[in-house]
């Protein structure tokens, strides 16, 4: 299945490019009106009738065509409501800019409510991609011919195989050749010659998209040729094989996906509740506050940038906050680990209650990047970039923190602080700025897990909560105080609870892991890898 | 269900505790134990006798392995390889610390560790041989001896009149001997004690010295401490670790101009007089 | 009057149980035989709130036991009040009868609605009362036992031994939010209508579950006492202090831990088991980790270690919250954590501390 | 131990006994109850319907109030825990002397709080879309019924897309159990074959989807047009959406028709991606309706932000206030039993066209709209029932309560819990 949104990024351009493309043609340039009548219809009509519509619209050679079907697929079609023009409107807030549909003149500012958008349902909306796309076979981006022999895909028609076989004999992207070849076999499939069919069937044996798979399907069952039928199910047989081979591999992205997850809300508290032995409750709000840095940046700078900049912005709040309650309230309480406990658990309905009345209790919607949309293809397997990206930012995170924490001067007062307070005392480390510093790290890293997660869940006052209990299940797991435990515990609880979920089911899978935690605990008291020093002592 | 009873009891009636037979002289037999921490070998093939009533100082540099030793006889550390007796037929390595300390061997931490939100009185209580079980946990009223054995060791300790006070505003020292105490109450037969003099004054370490050697005969005692002039005071025989190997054994005398011992201590960086 | 002299010795105590005391006979008096519009009169409102303060102060006291005697911090003990709750809603379930919406005489509504055939085996039993009271007991018990004996055997301690008291609350919450277990998913028990023929509606049935839930907590604070007093209460001591002084005393330490966690779970079951048909409901947010958290905090605020200490601390935070949600609604969150942060910061020993050093500054 | 405890504690004794004691101060306005959780997980949908009923409360008031007399509102807050409703509920109804409380959120805050609103006679009223299978005397259930919101969702499905194979997900608890029950027997009955119906559950605020949606991409690939029923809850939709379009299943591909995710849900997600899935409610913002212009209006100079939207339970308490208002016109009084008796046949019109009427059996007339979102977190009206469609307390796709009716006007029945074949009536809390 192709990835729908980098197929829309490549319509945009395709329109610019039906632009070119129209441009030198000398023909009589369908005249404005007809296109104008066109689309006066357009706003009584029902939706079959604004089917039928499309197809004359992409009849005509008018220059603004693509645009406008890819207007009112996007939905951003309007009428003004008292002048009955129509115009196409750009951005998506209440006030929006809007420019005449036929002439593209912009008319300035409109509020939405005072125009009558042209509706379209889904199937109006496959109808334009199909139109629009088909038309991009002969683009010179190989992206859009792709689109364009996929669109032919998602409805093949026998009178649509000679342009693909032209196109074949030209074609020199290898990946659109195959595709090509598939498509015309889908073709044959459906034709009445028994060995073609055959023979069709068995060239699509291996597909696994659902374009082909179906028809595949439908024939084993249904062909009326028993030859035909064989070929088909042998071919599925191929398939099916294929299909199972990238679920497992896929299982095990999932896995990885999610422990990266994991990890990356686990290991501040590695840091603040490992390295210091403070039970920091306010560890899931601090990955909140990050969150909403991130929903902030977004606010002043386009979504695509927002994210670079979000990270050290984010671990820059949290880190302040982290500090500001180290130096406020957690350092009374050294000596006294589990009354940490406590006054963070107060500490984290603060910042929870304080989220909520200045940004209301309403989840902020934080976008995300074209560059981190979509799927794209690791060998056989399609998987999901953002998942991708954050598997490549946690380990990022954990190499610099762990970087941080061998390689500064920082890091080694950190853990001679950890080793033996008093000790690192009598060597001159000034502990109560290392203890500082080192909270504001691990809140630090709090904030940028939050960047993380904003990317994948609700960013509201409840974010720390749903995953505070998992990072310290993590981190107890892991052992206290040692990074690569949090790193291996996570992973091993993020696949293992994927590994699970097919058989068990979400719910059981996630009490199984907390069981086994337990039982694990019995083994080893103090984690995969048990650490001396002052936090073991915790 | 009776597995449950027997789980539930505190004591674990159902653990005998036998009588312990030195009639060969010899108390404590620890022969070729070696133990290892992550590689590092704490106690390398360790042999070592403790006779019957025999008091004893143990001396070496720090990392020596002297705790290391204490943990193993009294079962908080299990050793790779080695055999440690108690008596002829008591194998220590089969017990737990509880039943260790049941049969007699108590042990006297670095640290005083005295339960300091308790009076010393309850603090004897606490360690009063048989106190442990537990209907004796519920039914807490001590009989005439028990009340009498208790006093005797509060002289002993002399801390008499400090009976009704809270151990934890103790003086250092007096923690020291509170701790000794409550390994007395304990009736043992072996006492582990680890740096009694550690912070003490003269006068303390002196009484202590008393203290010590007054239980000598009736018990065997393990001293392990670093200043020489109380070992001096106390020990008739002392033995030297170093890297968890016996290196000398004999009169303080002899070994403080026996040049491999000065070569470990100097060696080891600390002056010791 | 005579008194053991471990109860005599208790002032704190003493007062407390007069207290409860009072509440016992005067709640119910102002309750039921003084008119309405009467200035003293207590609603039936009131009633339920005082009755739910004093279930989670026996909550907060089984707590206090383990954690301020014995130093094991539990995130867990939701589990405990919890599944005592569990208990009696069951038998509440089964006395609905042919009266539920479905009218089914033997399976409740929920299963009715999940096209349940019959009745799970383990809901067998509930309907006597008997039988119910014990299993109130028994099952946190037995789980608290199982859990504690081998967490305890293999030296779980600190926060290692938290963190999976967490695990396991959590654990149970998630399953119980499976409509698949058999006991009523999210929407939990419910709808109750009578305990042994009173209805749960009439102001008779109210007052007489706030006495017991006054007799519970006194009986509870009065056993604690009791033990903490015995030599087991100072070995208690011992272990929290230096649990390697215990053991090289001689002490089974984790038999002794193992004991006592089940006897506190056994408190928590009872409170449970008096808290539900007061409130009305039991569902699974009641496993939350949250609210272990929030229990242990009760006590620390009202000073730990001092089982009085945990029933003030229980009983004040919670008027707090109702006075808060009612009287501030929009921001009282923040006096609830800002009370939280300065109690553990500023008083250690929680309000006990203070009064104590009030005395001595007196 | 202490000379000062008795004090204190008799000063803790003294304090809780005030609790009760406070008496409500003259009666010269008439309060109005506002039960919705203001923290907790529920704050997020809640506390928009509770500035909703200060809104009304404020307008209504503009207009001089109600039998003479000021409304003044009494905010509480359950804080998502539900034995904290019912306290809560109790609080308001005896402590306050409340007239009628407008609040509640998810079923089993109903459940906690009707037994208290039984015993003491108070009036609930609850807008949000549910799973029905209830009808209290003391309850008015102004969000749609299962047959209000389902039902036509899966027919408009079915008919114009075409959709052969289904899966239905949802939360674990009970609406979506209770809907997807009734949808499975409704497809069923249509001749879907067991195989191409897909049913899942997912714990509350689930957050790791991508294992789920690539199961529905799988079943969705066997060459049928495919769609998913989601009865997925608040928080756990906007994860389960971004999935959606992280894994490129468009609207195109596999439609996902939602009934628990409105305006307000959608203002927390970046919706370009899900353009074209739809939703099926009684009330969408887009609407271009004179009454709905001026709601919205009245609700943005209301909470002072253009860009807030308005939502499907917030209409519910809109038409549920002010049938109340009409009620206690009508009764001269707000006496619960007058206004309960009063309120069955009140009259008020939709903000988006059409009349709401309350039914015999506590619910309302709705009319059944479909949407589809829009980029710009709104929803394109695409398909709408001719008529108000009556809601149905009882589902007739459910064997337990095919032959249940509920009529709290019918002096012969006065029952939410009838049984048309025994003529029993069943299952009340009330004498």
């Amino acid at each position: 299945m192709v990835s729908r949104t980098l197929f829309r990024a490549g319509l945009t351009g395709l329109a610019s490019l039906l632009l070119v493309l129209f441009m030198p043609l000398p023909v009589q340039a369908a005249d404005d009106e007809a296109l104008r009548a066109a689309l006066t219809q357009l706003r009584e009509a029902d939706f079959s009738e604004k089917a039928a519509l499309v197809e004359t619209l992409v009849g005509m050679d008018h220059p603004r065509v693509a645009t406008i079907l890819n207007a009112l697929a996007e939905s951003r079609l309007f009428y003004v409501t008292e002048t009955s023009r129509i115009v196409i409107g750009l951005g998506d807030d209440v006030e929006i800019a809007i420019e005449d549909a036929i002439t593209g003149e912009a008319l300035g500012q409109a509020v939405k409510r005072d125009l009558d958008r042209i509706r379209v349902n889904n199937r109006l909306r496959s109808l334009i991609e199909n139109q629009l796309a088909s038309l991009g076979l002969a683009s010179a981006d190989p992206q859009q011919r792709k689109a364009a022999v996929e669109a032919f895909l998602r409805s093949p028609k026998p009178e649509g195989a000679a342009r693909l076989k032209a196109r074949l004999d030209v074609e020199s992207d290898q990946k659109i050749q195959e595709l090509l070849t598939a498509a015309l076999a889908l073709v044959d499939l459906t034709g009445t010659d028994a060995a073609a069919r055959a023979q069709a069937a068995k060239a699509l044996g291996g597909w696994t998209q659902p374009e082909i798979r179906g028809p595949l399907l439908r024939a084993a069952a249904e062909d009326s040729d028993a030859a035909v039928r064989q070929a088909a199910q042998t071919a599925l047989a191929k398939t099916e094989f294929r299909l199972q081979m990238l679920g497992w591999a896929e299982t095990l992205f999932f896995g990885l996906s999610l422990g990266s997850v994991l990890i990356l809300a686990a290991i501040g508290l590695a840091v603040t509740f490992g390295v210091m032995g403070v039970i920091n409750m306010a560890h899931g709000e601090l990955m909140m506050l990050g969150a909403y840095t991130t929903w902030l940046t977004q606010q002043w700078l386009p979504v695509n940038w927002s994210l670079p900049v979000a990270v050290p912005l984010a671990f820059l709040v949290a880190a302040l906050v982290g500090i500001a309650i180290e130096r406020g309230v957690i350092r009374f309480l050294y000596g006294r680990p589990l009354e940490t406990l406590l006054a963070t658990f107060g500490i984290s309905l603060i910042l929870q209650q304080a989220v909520r009345s200045i940004f209301s209790p309403l989840n902020r919607s934080v976008a995300t990047p074209d560059w981190m949309s979509g799927t794209i293809l690791l060998g056989p397997l399609e998987v999901t970039l953002n998942r991708l990206v954050i598997i490549g930012f946690c380990i990022a995170v954990f190499t610099l923190l762990w970087l941080a924490l061998q390689r500064t001067r920082l890091g080694l007062e950190v853990r001679a602080v950890a080793q033996n307070r008093a000790m690192a005392r009598a060597m001159g480390v000034r502990s109560a700025r290392v203890d500082a510093l080192t909270f504001g790290l691990g809140s630090g890293i709090a904030g940028v897990a939050g960047v993380a997660l904003s990317q994948l869940t609700n960013v509201g006052p409840n974010l720390g909560q749903n995953y505070i209990v998992d990072s310290f299940m993590v981190v107890v797991f892991g052992g206290v105080g040692n990074l690569w435990g949090a790193m291996v515990a996570g992973l091993s609880l993020g696949v293992a609870n994927k590994l699970l979920e097919p058989w068990s089911g979400a719910v059981l899978a996630k009490i199984l892991v907390l069981v086994f935690l337990i039982l694990f605990i019995q083994k080893r008291p103090r984690g995969l890898f048990p650490q001396r020093g002052r936090a073991a002592e915790v | 269900m009776s597995e449950l009873v027997s789980e539930l009891d505190a004591a674990g009636l159902h653990t005998p505790i036998e009588p312990v037979d030195a009639t060969h002289g010899i108390l404590l037999y620890l022969e070729e134990v070696t133990v290892s921490f992550d590689g590092f070998k704490a106690i390398d093939n360790l042999s070592l006798y403790i006779g019957d009533g025999e008091l004893r100082c143990i001396i070496g540099p720090n990392g020596a392995g002297k705790t290391t030793m204490m943990d193993i006889i009294t079962g908080k550390t299990k050793p790779d390889t080695g055999r440690v007796f108690f008596g002829q037929t008591i194998d220590l390595l089969k017990l737990d610390e509880p039943s260790i300390a049941r049969i007699g061997i108590g042990r006297k931490f670095q640290r005083p560790t005295v339960i300091e939100p308790l009076t010393v009185l309850e603090n004897l209580e606490l360690a009063m041989s048989g106190a442990q079980r537990l209907d004796r946990l519920i039914t807490a009223r001590l009989t005439g001896e028990e009340r009498d054995q208790i006093h005797a060791v509060l002289d002993q300790i002399g801390l008499t009149e400090h009976g009704g006070r809270l151990a934890g505003i103790l003086a250092h020292g007096q923690k020291q001997w509170l701790e000794i105490g409550m390994l007395l109450m304990q009736k043992p037969r072996l006492l582990l004690v680890d740096e009694p003099v550690a912070g003490m004054t003269p006068a303390e370490m002196e009484r202590t010295a008393e203290l010590l050697r007054s239980l000598a005969g009736s018990h065997s005692v393990v001293v392990v401490e670093h200043d020489m002039g109380f070992v001096r005071s106390i020990a008739d025989q002392v033995t030297v670790l170093h890297q968890g190997r016996v290196l000398a054994e004999g009169r303080l005398e002899d070994l403080q101009v026996d040049p491999m011992v000065i070569e470990v201590y100097l060696g080891a960086g600390d002056a010791y007089h | 009057m005579l008194l053991p002299h471990w109860l005599f010795s208790d002032r704190a105590g003493l007062v407390l149980l007069a207290v409860l005391a009072v509440l016992g006979v005067g709640v119910p008096i102002l309750n039921l035989w003084v008119p309405p519009d009467h200035p003293l009169y207590l609603s039936a409102y009131t009633v339920t709130v005082l009755g739910k303060y004093l279930c989670y102060a026996l909550l907060a006291v089984s707590i206090d036991l383990v954690w301020g005697y014995m130093g094991i911090l539990t995130l867990g003990h939701a589990a405990f009040f919890a599944l005592g709750g569990y208990c009696l809603g069951m038998y509440l379930m089964r006395q609905i009868g042919a009266r539920g919406v479905y009218g089914d005489p033997v399976l409740p509504d929920f299963m009715v609605f999940l096209n349940w055939s019959e009745l799970p085996w383990y809901w067998h039993g509930f309907d006597h009362f008997g039988f119910a009271m014990l299993m109130v007991l028994v099952i946190p018990g037995l789980l608290a036992f199982v859990f504690g004996w081998f967490a305890f055997r293999s030296r779980v301690s600190g926060v290692y031994l938290s963190i999976i008291t967490q695990a396991l609350t959590y654990a149970l919450m998630l399953a119980f939010f499976r409509n698949e277990m058999g006991f009523g998913g999210n929407n939990g028990l419910t709808d109750f209508k009578d305990l042994l023929g009173f209805s749960l509606q009439a102001d008779g049935t109210r007052v007489v579950l706030f006495i017991l839930s006054a007799l519970a907590l006194a009986g509870g604070y009065l056993l604690c006492r009791w033990l903490v007093s015995t030599r087991m209460g100072r070995v208690l001591v011992a272990i929290r202090d230096s649990e390697d002084r215990a053991r090289f005393l001689g002490y089974r330490v984790e038999r002794v831990k193992a004991l006592v966690f089940t006897l506190s779970a056994m408190l928590a079951g009872v409170a449970g088991a008096l808290y539900v048909p007061q409130v009305g409901i039991i569902n699974p947010g009641e496993f939350a980790p949250l609210n272990s958290i929030e229990a242990v905090i009760w006590v620390a605020v009202g000073g730990r270690g001092t089982l009085v200490g945990a029933v003030i601390g229980a009983v004040l935070v919670n008027y707090a919250k109702t006075w808060l949600t009612g009287a501030l609604p929009e921001v009282w969150l923040f006096a609830l954590g800002g009370l939280f942060v300065t109690v553990t910061v500023l008083l250690p020993y929680g309000l006990i501390g203070l009064l104590q050093r009030r005395e001595k500054a007196a | 131990m202490t000379k000062t405890m008795p004090k204190i504690i008799s000063c803790l004794l003294a304090g809780a006994l005030m609790l009760g004691a406070t008496l409500a101060h003259a009666a010269d306005t008439i309060k109005v109850g506002v039960l919705h959780s203001l923290s907790g997980t529920m704050a997020i949908s809640e506390t928009t319907l509770k500035d909703t009923v200060l809104m009304l409360i404020d307008a209504q008031n503009k207009k001089g109030g109600l039998l003479g007399k000021k409304l003044e509102a009494v905010v509480v807050d359950p804080a998502s825990n539900w034995p904290l409703f019912a306290e809560k509920a109790r609080e308001l109804l005896q402590k306050d002397k409340v007239a009628v409380v407008f609040g509640c959120w998810t079923s089993v805050s109903r459940k906690s709080v009707l037994p208290v609103f039984e015993e003491l006679n108070g009036i609930l009223f609850y807008p949000v879309q549910y799973e029905g299978e209830e009808s209290s005397k003391n309850v008015f259930y102004t969000g749609a019924a299962p047959n209000q919101q389902a039902i036509p969702a899966v027919d408009y499905l079915m008919n114009d897309l075409g959709v052969e194979r289904w899966v239905l997900a949802g939360t674990d608890y009970v609406y979506p159990r209770t809907t997807n029950k009734i949808l499975e027997a409704y497809l069923k009955a249509k001749g879907v074959k067991d195989d191409d119906i897909m049913i899942n559950y997912t714990p509350f605020g689930h957050s790791d989807w991508q294992s789920i949606v690539s199961d529905i991409k799988k079943f969705g690939s066997a060459g049928k047009k495919t769609a998913v029923v989601s009865t997925i809850n608040g928080d756990a939709n906007v994860p389960f959406y971004k999935e959606l379009g992280n894994q490129g299943l468009s609207a195109t591909d596999i439609p996902v028709v939602a009934f628990s995710v409105g305006e307000e849900e959608l203002s927390g997600i970046d919706t370009k991606p899900l353009v074209g899935h739809l939703a099926a409610w009684n009330y969408f913002m887009s609407i271009k309706d004179k009454a709905n212009d001026a709601f919205i209006k009245q609700w943005h100079t209301f909470i002072k932000d253009k860009k807030r939207v308005t939502n499907d339970p917030m209409e519910a308490h809109y038409i549920g206030f002010n049938m109340w208002i009409k009620a206690v016109e009508k009764a001269k009084s707000t006496d619960p039993d007058k206004v309960i008796d009063a309120m069955v046949g009140i009259e008020y019109p939709n903000l988006t066209g059409g009349v709401a009427k309350m039914l015999p059996n506590h619910h309302l007339t709705k009319p059944v709209l479909i949407g589809e979102i829009q980029a710009d977190g709104q929803f394109d009206v695409v398909w709408k029932t001719k008529d108000l469609v009556p809601g149905d307390a009882w589902s007739d796709y459910l064997p337990g309560s095919k032959d249940i009716t509920a009529d709290w006007a019918d002096p012969k029945i006065k029952c939410g819990n009838y049984n048309t074949v025994t003529k029993q009536c069943s299952g009340q809390n009330y004498e």
